[in-house]
């Protein structure tokens, strides 16, 4: 199980690293996508399948989607991105927020003592369980989670629509 | 090391190369598909504590990683709008470029 | 004698456009479909700047095909030429083969016997069935069908190419018409077949039009794409079913009343919004009349020769003069301009093919659509790069 | 409603689909190498050059070798040579031979422009469409012995066509016979002789511009 | 009805599966008990896939008034005496295909991106493979019996349209650029529609597992009609939108876009040759397969018989059977309609499928909700159920339709 997690880990992390790093933006989508996937594979490790399908169907199915297409549509698919004077400074200093971020976060993780629970097998959720909670304790959120995601899908629609008002209207 | 400690340990190397990613490159959507790697760090840590957490049958973590999706989904079709709205006013897609509130 | 209707779709004449170079908007990408590409219609090539999908400059690029046809003529006998044109619009090789002979006859001033005048209007009309048939074929598959209406309109095409060559000898390069009648008389066999093949024929239209013609995806492919201005049309000279979908009357099987056709009862179809569903609209119903026409041939067909006596096959030299010689062929108004000198070999010879004028008008029609749509407006003016290039 | 017109136009199709398991005539296709198409009377693929008799068809070619095809042939692929001696022809007058006849049928456009000039009855449309061969230049290149085909072969496929053709040589035949004898007889009336002598030839065929033989009383 | 009453012949599969198992080791077995599933997947569904080619350029013929292909038989040394007039009806033609595809050389362009032009072909007959996992074949015939197994179909199935981007974007040719946007623009435009009617059922059924699905759909109202989801209004429509939403889906005519052959030469596929285009081909046919399995599961009853006396017959039997027929359907609908536009086609999703399946939800509920209602309240819930779907799909048809129609033309008077 820990040589799974090991391996899911250097997928994840390798992927997001390398296409952080890249500079043809294409190829970065595309290793996020498999760094979304290793994450689904990462949640099915943990016994979380719903999350892990959902995970699939919203990042690689529908993120990668958007990403790809906004990456098109700004024609930087074809070209590599150029190198700016001042990218090299922000790197470093990036690199120095990060490095210490991630120094203080793994002091934490590793100096705090944990309760951990290792249930084996993994604990398992059913869907129904799921829905019932969704719809029971916590209607009001999933409520608000809906009402959001429609906003957002009309607010990207207009920020992103074309003024066609030069259009003739037979032509679309 | 237990189990939950190395998934927190990889959440936390996600979380800090989302966050270079977000500093470090000038192009926008490199820099929205940072964020969302913050978030799936989060999301992973999430997932680490309901699976080595007291309670399972709560499902809070899961509830939680749900709602997550949902927020990053929404983001990154606001941020990759904005981000084509912006590459139709001034032609490129340089975040430190893009300093005027006006088209 | 050419009249634009009035406009019947309000002030807007085509498409805006927008500029190419607009900072505006996205980058343009620059496609060049052909000359290797499976719906130019032959080596014909469309150099289309797009907007995403959307097309804001065409220039259609054309002489793959150039065979050096009129020089050619210019340098053989009048007779020798014949076989040429049959190559010029390989789809009717039969009318156009009459274009030519009609030139040479007004220029030579031969008459032609009756039976060969109306063996010659039952020929072009069964072509003009043959491109019409075709093209709808063609249209349909650059619409995107699995081939099916075209191979349903290939099916009745066959058959007319059959009855071409029992009675020519080749089923495209008929070759058939000669300076004063035709070259071969058709057995009464011949006739009664065609005669049969004419009259089921509007059984096949009929079961075309109800697969087709209501078709959601055809109307919302076909309508309001690509129009056409009449007044545009006429400027640009754009000839046969092109320009009377626009609503502009004008065929000269009315204008001229060249050949029989004066004796024949037939009607005219205009369509009204100069779109291409009405250009397919346009075959379609000049089908049916050419139906019409067919079966009241066959009635009155007369005995006779099918020769002027005094014709000459060899050695045919007709006195200096020039002439111009034209007919609505299938696709337009295809006209033959020669220019004799006295010698064996015509001097000047010029061929004013209806399809190159007709595709002159492809930018006007394609700019603000889609390259689909570009295919399907180029399918839907029906050209033949044989006679486009000549 | 939305949908009448897709849904007519699927009923159209499975009418053609079952249509085609029962309906013979809808189907068009022929399965070429087994089912032959039969070819009409009039198909017209390549020239040949018609002979008398299939044992020497050197000996009994109809061409007199007169040129005519060679000058009108539209993309120009004929060839011709004129012998230097004369041969008796089909009406057994004293002809000129073609030494070489040779057809580029790659370049050949199957007009049958060729066949309808020939005053002789000599060149015919063949209705060979199998024509491919291995060798582009030599493959393709038709020679005298390549072109010849017997009369008979001529009859086989075009019956209508050969029986005119024989019917007015025939005639021709006879004509000439009986103009040979008026001429024979004129020329022992007359003594005054004439550098050429009266080279009869074919009556003109109907739609052909031949030239007029010369009149015996000349 | 019980494993054990079932027939032999149902019961065969499984239990040949179940002996070979247990002929093993207990650590192997469980590898093995999905090696063999995966095997047979892999063995059924190729040959379905060489299968449906043959017949789909046979149909297609034969829509056409042709014979399609007839020609590629046994070999000419056959013995059997009937080979010359039958040619074994051209059923080894995709055999006949497979070897050229083998043997054809592999072109790859100079500008192409070589590392995604050789993933794409892979990743998408991987991808297309994993749907296959969820579907419920027969009784007891399901691979992974998975709670959340329609989830994981739409999960997997999705990754399909990103490799034809991949695909399109590697060749480094602006047809396949073209058809990668518009494979993009499709599959976001119909991922929404397709769950939207599929949603219902999930609804009514409870049950988000293929399985489960299947098994809500049993039973006969008087022994003859199945109570399969397509039977009951909201079903009917739903199956409709469903169709639609696959074909838009597997990218099948009339929404062929991203491979227009008439527009874009082959979209994605132009740089393809040799067994990569194969490969390609194959997985379209695997999704087409697989999106025909899912509407059998989803709407058709899934592999229960349609009337009471005939269970006798193996349900995977059933299976195959509807599946063949979605299969000739979707045939016989390419063999008829054109191809739409690209903005007709996110018009076609946004403005008429999406709005539909919404109300065909709302449908789906009503209908789920008065499941007990009796005697005359029976015909005034499948009224009501009625009027929800034929009065919006009249009127947002009519809509979408507006301003297009037949029309009449004058004659010249002169």
């Amino acid at each position: 199980m820990t040589l799974a997690l090991i391996l899911l880990s250097v997928l994840i992390l390798g992927s997001a690293a390398v296409a952080i790093a890249l500079r043809n933006l294409i190829h970065s989508a595309l290793l996020f996508v498999g760094c979304w996937a290793g994450i689904a594979a990462f949640y099915l490790w943990a016994g979380a399948e719903f999350v892990a399908f959902a995970q699939v169907l919203i990042y690689v199915g529908a993120v990668s989607m958007v990403v790809l297409f906004a990456v098109l549509l700004t024609r930087q698919g074809n070209e590599l991105e150029p190198v700016k004077d001042d990218s090299f400074n922000r790197f470093i200093r990036a690199l120095i927020a990060g490095g210490s971020v991630a120094g203080v976060l793994l002091g934490a993780i590793l100096g705090t003592p944990m309760d951990v629970n290792t249930a084996s097998p993994a604990p398992t959720m059913t869907v129904r369980e799921l829905g019932a909670r969704l719809m029971g304790p916590h209607a009001a959120a999933l409520l608000i989670v809906g009402v959001l995601l429609t906003v957002a899908l009309l607010g990207a629609v207009v920020l992103a629509a074309v003024d066609r008002s030069d259009q003739p209207e037979d032509a679309p | 090391m237990s189990q939950l400690q190395l998934c927190l340990v990889l959440s936390s190397f996600l979380f800090c190369i989302g966050l270079i990613g977000a500093m470090a490159r000038s192009n926008t959507i490199l820099v929205l598909l940072g964020v969302e790697l913050m978030l799936n760090a989060a999301n992973i840590n999430f997932i680490a504590f309901w699976r080595y957490g007291p309670d399972h049958a709560a499902g809070t973590g899961i509830l939680f990683v749900l709602f997550s999706i949902a927020i990053a989904a929404s983001e990154a079709a606001v941020g990759l709008a904005l981000v084509i709205a912006v590459y139709r006013h001034q032609k490129n897609i340089r975040l430190q470029e893009a300093n005027r509130l006006k088209g | 004698m050419i009249t634009a209707a009035p406009a019947p779709f309000g002030q807007s004449s085509g498409p805006t456009v927008r500029r190419v170079n607009d900072p505006l908007h996205g980058d343009l990408l620059e496609v060049s479909m052909g000359p290797q590409h499976p719906s130019t219609h032959g080596v014909f090539r469309m150099d289309v700047t797009l907007d995403g999908e959307v097309i804001v400059k065409l220039k259609p690029v054309f002489g793959y095909l150039h065979r050096n046809h009129e020089k050619i003529a210019e340098n053989t006998s009048y007779l020798s030429s014949m076989p040429y044109t049959d190559r010029l619009d390989y789809l009717c090789s039969m009318s156009t083969n009459w274009a030519y002979a009609m030139a040479v006859e007004k220029l030579s001033g031969q008459a032609v016997p009756d039976r060969a005048q109306y063996l010659r209007v039952i020929l072009a009309e069964l072509t003009r069935i043959v491109n019409h048939a075709c093209l709808v074929g063609f249209l349909f598959n650059d619409l995107g069908t699995s081939f099916t209406p075209l191979l349903y309109a290939f099916r009745e095409r066959e058959k007319i190419i059959d009855l071409f060559e029992a009675l020519s000898g080749s089923r495209m390069m008929c070759n058939y018409q000669r300076f004063g009648g035709c070259r071969v008389d058709p057995t009464p066999e011949w006739l009664a077949a065609a005669s049969k093949l004419v009259d089921n024929f509007p059984r096949f239209l009929d079961e075309y039009e109800t697969m087709l013609t209501g078709n959601e995806i055809l109307l919302a492919r076909t309508q309001g794409v690509g129009r056409l201005d009449p007044k545009h049309a006429v400027n640009a000279g754009i000839t046969g079913p092109v320009l009377r979908a626009c609503g502009v009357n004008y065929d000269l099987r009315k204008v001229d009343a060249y050949g029989f056709y004066p004796r024949f009862d037939f009607r005219v179809p205009l369509g009204e919004h100069g779109d291409t569903y009405d250009r397919y609209m346009m075959r379609i119903l000049e089908m049916r009349e050419s139906v019409k026409i067919l079966q009241q041939a066959f009635k009155v067909l007369p005995a006779g020769p099918i020769m002027d006596p005094k014709a000459k096959l060899r050695g045919f030299r007709p006195k200096p003069g020039e002439t111009y010689g034209r007919l609505e062929g299938p696709k337009g108004e295809l006209g033959f301009y020669l220019l004799s000198d006295g010698t064996p070999n015509p001097y000047r010879y010029r061929v004013r093919p209806p399809s190159l004028i007709n595709l002159t008008l492809l930018e006007e029609m394609c700019l603000g659509h889609t390259v689909a749509d570009a295919v399907v407006i180029l399918g839907s003016i029906d050209i033949v790069l044989g006679e486009v290039d000549r | 409603m939305l949908g009448s017109g897709i849904i007519k136009g699927l009923a159209v199709t499975a009418k053609n689909f079952v249509g085609s398991y029962f309906v013979p005539e809808r189907m068009v296709t022929e399965q070429y190498p087994e089912d032959r198409p039969k070819l009409p009377e009039n198909y017209r693929s390549f020239p040949l050059l018609v002979s008398e008799t299939a044992e020497d068809p050197m000996g009994t070619l109809r061409c007199v070798a007169c040129q005519i095809c060679e000058k009108e042939c539209p993309p120009q692929c004929i060839y011709i040579e004129k012998s230097k001696d004369k041969k008796p022809d089909a009406t057994g007058k004293m002809q000129l031979y073609p030494v070489v006849f040779a057809i580029d049928t790659s370049v050949c456009m199957s007009c049958g422009l060729c066949a309808e000039l020939c005053p002789f009855d000599s060149i015919k449309m063949d209705q060979v469409f199998e024509v491919a061969a291995t060798n582009r230049f030599a493959g393709l290149l038709l020679n005298r012995e390549q072109l010849a085909k017997s009369n008979a072969y001529y009859h086989s496929i075009r019956p209508v066509e050969a029986a005119e053709v024989d019917a007015r040589l025939a005639a021709d035949r006879q004509a000439a016979e009986a103009k040979a004898k008026a001429a024979a007889a004129a020329k022992a009336a007359a003594a005054a002789a004439k550098a050429a002598a009266p080279a009869a030839q074919p009556a003109p065929a109907p739609v052909a511009e031949a030239p007029k033989p010369p009149s015996p009383a000349a | 009805m019980s494993a054990s009453t079932d027939s032999f012949l149902e019961r065969a599969p499984i239990e040949a599966r179940d002996w070979l198992v247990q002929l093993l080791p207990a650590p192997l077995q469980w590898f093995t008990h999905h090696l063999i599933t995966i095997g047979a997947i892999l063995a059924v569904f190729g040959l379905f896939f060489a299968f449906t080619t043959v017949a789909e350029r046979k149909l297609l013929g034969r829509l056409q008034n042709r014979l399609g292909p007839n020609r590629s038989g046994l070999p000419k040394f056959s013995a059997l005496p009937w080979h010359l007039k039958h040619k074994l009806f051209g059923l080894t033609q995709p055999f006949a295909d497979a070897v050229k595809a083998l043997t054809k050389e592999d072109i790859v362009p100079a500008a192409a991106d070589k590392l995604l032009h050789f993933l794409a072909p892979v990743l998408v007959v991987a991808f297309s493979l994993l749907t296959f996992a969820v579907l419920p074949f027969g009784r007891n015939m399901v691979p992974v019996d998975l709670d959340a197994g329609l989830l994981y179909f739409f999960a997997a199935g999705s990754a399909t349209e990103l490799t034809i981007f991949m695909a399109g974007w590697a060749s480094r040719n602006k047809y396949s650029l073209l058809a990668a946007m518009r494979a993009l623009a499709q599959v976001i435009s119909y991922e929404l529609p397709l769950l939207l009617s599929v949603v219902p059922v999930v609804l009514v059924a409870g049950t988000l597992s293929t399985n489960e699905i299947v098994t809500a759909q049993g039973g006969w109202s008087f022994g003859i009609l199945p109570h399969w989801n397509i039977f009951t209004p909201w079903g009917f429509i739903g199956f409709l939108l469903f169709l639609v939403a696959a074909l838009a889906e597997c990218n099948r005519s009339p929404f062929d876009l991203p491979e227009a052959e008439s527009e874009l030469i082959a979209g994605h596929l132009t740089e393809y040759s040799g067994f990569k285009y194969a490969l390609f081909f194959m997985a379209e046919y695997f999704g087409l397969t697989a999106l025909s399995g899912l509407g059998v599961t989803l709407f058709l009853g899934g592999w229960q018989a349609p009337c009471d006396f005939l269970p006798f017959i193996p349900s995977y039997v059933w299976f195959m059977g509807k599946l063949v027929m979605m299969i000739v359907f979707f045939i016989w609908v390419r063999g008829t309609l054109l191809r739409l536009r690209i903005d007709q086609l996110t018009r076609l999703a946004w403005q008429f499928i999406v709005p539909l399946a919404l109300i065909n939800l709302g449908n789906a509920a009503f209908w789920a909700l008065t499941a007990s209602w009796a005697g005359p309240l029976q015909l005034v819930r499948l009224g009501v159920s009625l009027a929800l779907v034929v009065g919006p799909f009249i009127l947002l048809g009519r809509r979408l339709n507006i301003g297009r129609g037949p029309r009449t033309y004058r004659y010249a008077t002169s």
